[in-house]
């Protein structure tokens, strides 16, 4: 497989170019819905037309009425959405829990999937418990209860909570915290008993909530995917969210980058533009490199994901999941904080967009593990 | 030196009398900060008290000369008044761009009443200042600026527009760049004081990504400045600005520094640290950080005996402004989504991510990054072209 | 593709036959490869007949024409062969700036006469080449050079000095850079051909910092240079060696990418690795390692259909070099005192320390980092007066 | 105590800059032992000079000869050694092993210090085992035997062991390889028997030993301070190596530094002095201010050590220490880097010197601990 884009996934490109420049653009989107204090922090219109173009089936299989493609072209979306800051509740809807139903029996697909690719209905991902993304650790708890199961524990930084018909629960059946097995996905129900949502907005204006459950029956038909088993699926549904925040996030760094080179041919100083001092040119050229080289390891990884989707799980995937996110983490992070030092003072203000990069860039870093994490990942696939 | 072991027990006893106990307590926000000025509104009684006893000591502005609101002290003495305050964990009792900018360019350059009418005031916090350097359009490149003093005989009537001018909104009277002869670049710009009440004065607060806004726009239409209001002399107020710009560079550099009882790596262990690459990140930023506050403290040891090269300022503060920026992203990292929280119980109206989002502004501010680069590549190492 | 599946089984039949079991042993030194010429010799019987077999089905220049030495193959055939190749560890039959550098530029440059004189004898390894571009005074700054070619009607007369020529004692011909045109800067340079053993050429070889001698000092006294040597047109040459120098750039830059079934972090631990923050350091590298492995491959699959903007490689050549000293810097590290070893028992004749040092080079020969930046601001990112 | 040199510190370090700029230039010591592939790898009379200097006795006590000083002026030495990169025994044998050996008995004392302080004797120093710097592990084992003990292992970067007469060996009288306590110093003269030495050549130019220690019997005499209670000695030993080499490092990256500037303010390329080209220009004035910021750290480190020399041990001195090893180890190798760098294709030549500043810098970026090293100190010294 070559690392660029086929002919279909350009067209796919272009449109999904074009629609989020136009309809998701930063001033109609994420200042429009930031400035009027909404609840659900995204439109819902615009998420209507996501579906009418097809974006939410992308990772649907076409059996169940989706397009049946893959993380490369749920990526080209996301890096559409990264490149425009719109708020959305694509990658936890559309990528990670799509992926988690997917793998679910006829009847959960049946009962969810048709809500999510008409646009009408959002899904949430519970899955952190502390402020740092540590999945290996699970301590939320679902034990046997009548014909069904009880939740009891909390969860943290689940990502349009609020706004969520359903969430998709890692909770533990059996063993220990930090045991391999014994988790299992669950679909749990919004106005289920006993679960109850602390609202937040983030840096970013995007909503988030805390999570308690507290007792929450839930029957045997919530189960996603077999009982105590759940880790694998648990994998594929984190790979996807991974690297569809990678893909996201190589969107971040490409519109500040954009910015911040046009403005380096704009401002004047001392009687130049400011993109002729050799100072600045350097670490222009040099934040490109890096971003073509994050955004390769972005494609590899894609591609190699694509490749073992419905079949075995690959190392070497999970191992280029994590160098991708850790590489993007890292390389984002460095063309906002370029691009609001080369703004200087406008870049600190509220008015310029510059500085919403930077805020969005820092939540996608924390948002299915930092660098920090993924590097870690990485020296422990590679045996030290 | 048994004299100034006397002086230490003295210092020490008038603190334990006249520090209300309130006054000892940390600086939790903002508000916590006694700013002075007319438009100041003390939070407490002993707010209000703290300064009253200080300023009646001189001990707001100790080094400054006793006429001047000051109590006269040495480089000795003032160091063991702050070791005194330190040890019963006193706050400052007033905090001032007066104290820390103007003061020290009107001790220079300012004439003997701008001295007693202007220094006796910051010494009280009567006055609060701004200081009106950057234009929209002449960011890091001041000589560019092009705010207008007509010469009018006994005054200056003075229109344009700064930017960037530190709670301007809050401020009574600004120390303002002006553009006195346009004929010449370099020197026709004068340094002029006025106050913020006069008519013509327009301040426009900008909204910042951290939410806050702590700087102004502020506009001139027409404002009235007597001619006995300029400090130094007439077109050579780029001396008073460059001497001032030093004040200041030195000031923004102290944030930087680390302190050894409270690495970073220690306060992110509060809050678990079990990633062992954020660990080592961690460890190397407080090695920065250590190395970096003997640096600060071997700065202030040189400049007391005059052997600090005169651009080092510049050094500090931007070796200062990038590791605090630094600090605050991997505070932002060990906090983790915690951190991310804006709006939300229990995140402290987001403070977090507030103050981080602010130290960017350190390496703009008070001279970019880049420009204090510059500034050691010509007056320190004294490359070509530079 | 049916085709290419019994292409490959054929391929690799052949080189199950041909392929003697000791050129299926890793590369250990130098020595190992087989760099051709006059002045080469063979380190074994096996080296020689690999070489000719491989010569003989144009394996060695595959993608090369058919007349021209090479085996006629298209990208996927190539591909397939690589990888067979890989399967068997075979080593490469010959390596040489013949084929990597002067080769493409005379497929793209040279006259038919040249193509047939020339390449063949590059793809059966019967000379070795070397590159006349810098000389003492312009390094980076190629435009800047001296070397003059006289013209004396059917040949030049060529004096001056070339440095940086690799391997020119070990080389047969040069391809040289020489100015035939002195009243102008960019359009007065001609790219010609010359044997080393010419009257009037002399080496000397400089002495490096890793103790080796890679590069010479080349020294030009009335060297007679016939017309029909020149490739291109006469004061175009430097079309020819900008073309060439992207190859180079191409070359140096696949010295950085990281092996994913063997990670630097992997290669540290077999020596133990016992402090955590160089293991964290590690990581970082191996990410960084990683991610410009896919960077690479994305690379060769774009240039194949010509999706790659043309000047990536300079971006290619400038991160790859930077990664590939970076990861010496941390293999000395892990290495500990052991890798500061130059000379004793069992250090493999300061191996560790000498490639250390070599890598030093990576980031200056074929253009410098800060060139590479230069190129990447001018042409891709397209800022102003770059 | 003011961060900044006295007046006699001030003329201490005038004399050694005058005289190590002079006798001991590259040109005299380095490239001379070197290219003459000396055994030694340094010049004996020099040696004799920097006793005559007194050198040799700026960490020996008055009453025992010396000049009593302390790690501040012994730093002053190493500096302008580091910055002519002058091969000589100061920092192992009159900075390390007279720490060690002043801590000794009178008849210890009056065995080896005159010949220390005389310029005939060399002593060096036998600590690490390994690749690795890792003193909190000794492994090499000194048993009671007859009047004495029996000393069995082997130690490695035993920097100019084939020219010491003694060496300083570290070894386990008690407990096991991680054990705090258990740990005994031993003068070993150079000639025991079954004390052998491989000879190697470092990147450098600098000489050193793998020693063997196969049964070597020492008498009680031999023990330095006191047996089993080693470890505090063996810290100030190393405290003493360790800021000792900060300051060694610190005059090379200063004497790069200086070659580096210098030749950007002579070397043309496109028709201009290269130090006019502002991306050159932001990396010498950013190097800089790391110089700036290790050399503070070094000499805080060194006042603290001297505060506290014959007193009890410091915990903030001990962490400012790592602090400046770490710190230097990091800044002087940025320094050597952009230094071979700056000057391009000369820069990789033998016939250059700034890539001897390379080489040196690596082997004393080793010595004591690396930055890795000796950050993990500061991380546990912070109680993370």
């Amino acid at each position: 497989m070559a690392l660029y884009h086929t002919e279909d996934q350009a067209m796919l490109a272009d449109t999904a170019r074009q629609f989020m420049g136009e309809e998701g653009a930063i001033a109609k989107q994420l200042r429009h819905w930031r400035d009027k204090q909404s609840m659900d922090g995204f439109g819902r219109v615009l998420w209507k037309q996501f579906a009418e173009l097809g974006f939410t089936g992308i990772l649907v299989s076409e059996a169940d009425g989706g397009l049946g493609m893959g993380h490369v072209e749920a990526g080209i979306v996301l890096e559409e959405i990264g490149r425009n800051l719109t708020p959305s509740p694509f990658l936890t809807s559309s990528v990670m829990a799509a992926t988690a139903i997917g793998a679910g029996n006829d009847e959960l697909r049946g009962r969810y999937l048709p809500g999510l690719l008409a646009g009408d209905s959002v899904f949430a991902m519970a899955i952190d418990e502390g402020p740092k993304h540590r999945p290996e650790r699970i301590a939320t708890r679902a034990e046997r209860a009548g014909n069904g199961f009880r939740l009891a524990g909390s969860k943290t930084f689940v990502v349009y909570g609020g706004s969520a018909d359903m969430l998709v629960v890692a909770a533990r059946t059996a063993g220990a915290d930090g045991d391999q097995d014994g988790i299992t996905l669950f679909a749990v129900p919004k106005d289920s008993a006993g679960l109850s949502q602390d609202p937040i907005r983030l840096v970013d204006s995007s909503k988030a909530t805390h999570v308690k459950l507290d007792g929450v029956q839930v029957y045997d038909d919530a189960v996603i995917g077999e009982v105590d088993a759940g880790r694998a699926l648990l994998n594929r549904v984190l790979n996807a969210g991974r690297i569809g925040a990678a893909a996201e996030s190589v969107g971040v760094a490409d519109g500040a980058f954009d910015m911040t080179t046009t403005y380096l041919k704009q401002r004047k100083q001392f009687g130049k533009l400011i993109g002729e001092f050799q100072a600045l040119q350097h670490r222009a050229a040099h934040l490109y490199s890096e971003l073509e080289i994050a955004r390769a390891s972005v494609i590899k990884a894609q591609q190699l994901l694509d490749a073992t989707a419905c079949g075995k799980p690959s190392q070497y995937a999970d191992l280029m999941v994590s160098v991708a996110k850790a590489k993007v983490g890292k390389v984002a992070s460095l063309a906002v904080r370029e691009g609001v030092q080369m703004h200087a003072g406008i870049g600190m203000t509220d008015e310029y967009d510059i500085g919403l990069y930077m805020k969005r860039d820092r939540a996608l870093a924390e948002f299915m593990g930092d660098m920090y994490y993924h590097a870690e990942r990485v020296a422990q696939f590679s045996g030290y | 030196m048994p004299n100034l072991d006397v002086f230490r027990f003295e210092i020490g006893a008038w603190l334990e009398q006249n520090c209300p106990p309130e006054m000892r307590e940390p600086v939790r926000d903002d508000g916590d900060v006694c700013w002075g000025g007319r438009k100041f509104k003390f939070k407490s009684e002993a707010q209000k008290l703290w300064l009253e006893r200080c300023a009646a000591k001189g001990f707001t502005v100790p080094d400054w000369p006793k006429p001047y609101g000051g109590a006269g002290m040495n480089a000795s003495e003032v160091k063991i008044l702050r070791e005194e305050m330190q040890r019963i964990n006193a706050r400052p009792p007033l905090s001032s761009f007066g104290i820390w900018m103007l003061g020290p360019a009107l001790l220079k350059f300012g004439t003997e009443e701008q001295k007693l009418y202007y220094l006796n005031q910051i010494a009280r916090g009567e006055i609060r200042w701004c200081q009106g350097y950057s234009e929209p359009g002449s960011g890091s490149d001041l000589v560019s600026l092009q705010t207008y003093g007509e010469d009018k005989g006994d005054h200056w009537v003075v229109n344009g527009q700064k930017i960037w001018t530190s709670y301007a909104d809050q401020a009574d009277w600004i120390f303002c760049l002006v553009r006195t002869d346009k004929t010449n670049k370099y020197q026709g710009i004068s340094f002029l004081l006025f106050d913020m009440d006069s008519p013509g004065v327009t301040i426009k607060p900008i909204l910042l990504i951290s939410g806050n806004s702590p700087f102004c726009e502020t506009f001139f239409d027409n404002v009235t400045v007597p001619k006995h209001q300029i400090v130094g002399e007439l077109n050579r107020g780029w001396d008073v600005a460059k001497y001032l710009l030093g004040h200041e560079r030195e000031m923004i550099s102290g944030a930087g520094g680390g302190d050894r009882l409270n690495t970073i790596g220690a306060v992110a262990k509060r809050n678990g640290l079990e990633d062992p690459l954020l660990r080592a990140e961690l460890a190397m930023f407080d090695v920065d950080a250590l190395a970096f506050s003997a640096l600060g403290e071997k700065f202030l040891d040189e400049i007391k005996v005059g052997k600090a090269h005169p651009a080092q300022p510049n050094m500090i503060k931007y070796a200062g402004t990038e590791l605090n920026k630094r600090r605050h992203e991997l505070l932002m990292a060990a906090g983790g989504s915690a951190a991310l929280e804006w709006d939300s119980e229990g995140s402290n109206g987001g403070s977090k991510a507030r103050t981080w989002l602010r130290t960017k502004a350190n390496s703009i501010e008070g001279g970019t990054s880049e420009v204090m680069l510059n500034v050691i590549s010509k007056r320190i190492l004294d490359l070509p072209g530079a």
